[in-house]
């Protein structure tokens, strides 16, 4: 099966609005951990109404922002080995503790990219199959997390869907993605498809199934 | 809106705990008991619980007092035949109350197994010996071992010597024991602390259990001392 | 078959004697549990020129000596669930953690009584099959520790022989015991029987055969 | 006689190093990367080592150094892909190195078990993925796991912050990750501290890695950070 190719010209939501959508749907006193890169947007966009706690598996809980430059320590670091800080309340851990965090359930949501979800949530993001296999902290996570949200641009840099009937790269995760953050739509995973929660308001429900394999309802 | 998990009274504490609920009750003999939690629990008049302790409770304070009101239906522990134990013994003797023996280490790995979310795992220890019957065993590297499953609960009562609003706790001496664990294991740990501090009072490097284990917090500042409380012959209710 | 039974009249070594021969078996710098009653007063007769440091299971390693009175602290307890000190370098950690040291063969030395010592080193110290069953750490210490020591009369009260061929009280673990120490003698288990490492002056290995189920040699 | 763990020349930490030993290398990115104890290794000569770590190194110092000298035959790691990796990924590509993906934290608890004796346990992460591929799977209240075995070393490589000469340790912040760990895994932990104290300086309560998991010490007051390290291009030895 050749897969379909679409110009992304279509306007999708900004990074940051897609970023706000999520920050809305973290519930007051979440543990929440945000992947590498885009997911760190999240916390730029909560609300004064919710106290969010940010996890780094890396034995850091209550990770502050980025410090100032005369600020920064490099053994304080977050799990994309950037300098960050510690907000009060905040506290250390060893791994074998940080991973107990996330393997018993005590993460309440997590936030990753995806280079595909399948229509029964399972994710693929660790990698490509070519280049040197590297998975990080990324099976623990989707594995563990209470919910696991997958925030990503609808359709890959080649205009290919990610959210396909079934994941052609190894998998990250079997079952595991409760919700997916696009440009174009925010998904619920079901067992009757991918549930529409939110339609970008530029786009029509026959558009986003065009542009997503597996059949997608409201 | 601030995250603030401190609690005033005792009853709110408890609000959540349902009859047939599994309940981890933390300390190692008197250290680290968490005593008014157990008379509230008495309060609060749940029944048919499952306790999971190192022990069954001394005289009849604390969890002595909670078996003597039977309210307990099974203890799981490692040794249920304490110098100054005398509920326990009386229902046990009566054949009322129900037993499983673990031994010590066995039990806390089992419940830091539980909050790690590792459904089961491998040890020698018990291996050959009547604790193990009717266990899974396998060889790994020419050497047998069993299999354990990891002990779940819904609630923890725990007694710690200091919190912030997020719960991040720290112990006293050995009093630490097993209530780290049980903070991880159970749905709802619920801290009784001498001393509430401010969050910016908290060392990060020194948090024993962090906030993400803990559910509720109450400040007792002048604990019963099970010793004295026996001593002085002290029944509750 | 029905066990011998002997008076306990012959002149054994003092429980001191015993612990000291123990204390003398310790290396410098090891790690130890001492079980408790008997094997409690090992810690008494360590000589100068080694320093031990003492494992509690409840939490405590760096355990020290009984407190004055006024010094009490009942949240500093040893595994008896008695009043102890902490000494310089010693630490707290949780029972987890606690038991790791036991069961990943960190400590070097357990010594325990016993009920029953079988000649392929199965013991028996928990259970005498009445009353409330009530193990505590004992089978971890004797699954875990890297050696296991007993520390215990011959005979029993009763005068019949702790040393048997077969155990026929519940185990506490099986084919655990290195050595056991008694007040007639120094005994290792070994595959040929119980090997005599010293024997009390006042005995012949053929009166120890006669106290001994199992077969003794030198 | 006292105890007494600490060293002064770093060939006499490295002393029972052999061909084809299995060592932990703490730390995670940088922090906690016991950079001198490496380079000491490099000094040292051993061959065919198997390392177990978080990644596998940056530029040419440390890690990167040691592997770029070919004396890694494999690497067991999460992440072998690191931003400014070079080594690693240069004899990778020549098919000169093997590796063993782990994910992290199953490599954090699959260390944690060695050290905790616990030759194997079940865990949700990786069922499904190709990573589960010959394991052993097992249903546990209707959810399936996996079987992880522990993974043991000879030797760990570790960097801490402070210690007492019985090697009572405590770390800097996110430079504790796998340390304490590893610690408990190897037959042999080795440390690199930034501080030495005396014993009654040690806060028993604080305690990250007590001295039982601890074989022998060094102190290394300024050591070299690895993110200067590689801006400066130092090249190792």
């Amino acid at each position: 099966m050749t897969k379909k190719i679409f110009t992304n010209a279509e306007k999708g939501w900004e990074r940051g609005v897609i970023a706000s959508k999520i920050a809305n749907d973290l519930p007051h006193a979440s543990y929440v951990n945000l992947g590498i890169g885009m997911p760190e947007l999240v916390s730029q966009h909560i609300k004064d109404d919710r106290e969010i706690i940010y996890h780094s598996e890396n034995g850091l809980l209550g990770m502050g922002p980025t410090p100032n430059e005369n600020e920064i320590d490099f053994d304080l670091i977050n799990a994309g080995k950037k300098p960050v800080t510690i907000l009060p309340g905040g506290s250390f851990c060893h791994h074998a503790d940080s991973f107990s965090m996330i393997r018993g359930g005590h993460i309440d949501y997590c936030v990753l990219g995806a280079m595909e979800v399948s229509v029964n949530g399972d994710l693929a993001n660790w990698s490509t199959g070519k280049g040197i296999p590297a998975v990080g902290g990324a099976m623990d996570l989707v594995a563990g997390a209470k919910n696991v949200f997958v925030m990503t641009q609808h359709l890959t840099k080649e205009g290919k869907p990610k959210l396909v009937e079934k994941c052609t790269l190894p998998l990250t995760g079997s079952g595991v993605v409760s919700r997916v953050y696009t440009d174009y739509a925010v998904i619920d995973i079901t067992k009757e498809g991918f549930k529409i929660v939110e339609i970008n308001e530029n786009l029509s429900i026959e558009y986003l199934q065009t542009v997503t394999e597996g059949r997608v309802y409201q | 809106m601030q995250i603030n998990k401190i609690k005033t009274e005792i009853a709110e504490m408890l609000s959540d705990v349902f009859d047939g609920a599994t309940i981890m009750v933390g300390g190692f003999g008197e250290a680290g008991s968490p005593i008014e939690l157990l008379h509230g629990l008495i309060d609060h008049g749940a029944k048919d619980l499952t306790i999971i302790a190192n022990n069954s409770g001394n005289g009849r304070v604390g969890l002595g007092a909670l078996i003597g009101q039977k309210q307990v239906k099974k203890v799981i522990c490692s040794f249920a035949r304490s110098a100054k134990g005398i509920t326990f013994q009386e229902l046990y003797n009566k054949g009322e109350i129900e037993l499983e023996v673990v031994p010590q280490g066995t039990l806390a790995e089992r419940i830091r197994a539980a909050g790690s979310g590792i459904p089961a795992f491998y040890t020698a220890t018990a291996v050959g010996t009547p604790l193990a019957i009717g266990k899974e065993e396998k060889i790994f590297n020419g050497k047998k071992y069993i299999l354990e499953e990891a002990l779940n609960a819904d609630f923890a009562l725990i007694k710690a010597d200091v919190s912030d609003r997020y719960g991040n706790l720290t112990f006293k001496k050995t009093a630490r024991n097993f209530n780290p664990i049980m903070c991880m294991a159970a749905k709802q740990s619920l801290i009784q602390v001498r001393k509430l501090i401010e969050p910016h009072q908290t060392n990060p490097e020194n948090v024993i259990t962090p906030g993400i284990f803990v559910k509720k917090i109450i400040e007792i500042d002048n604990p019963i001392i099970e010793t004295n409380a026996i001593e002085e012959e002290l029944i509750y209710p």
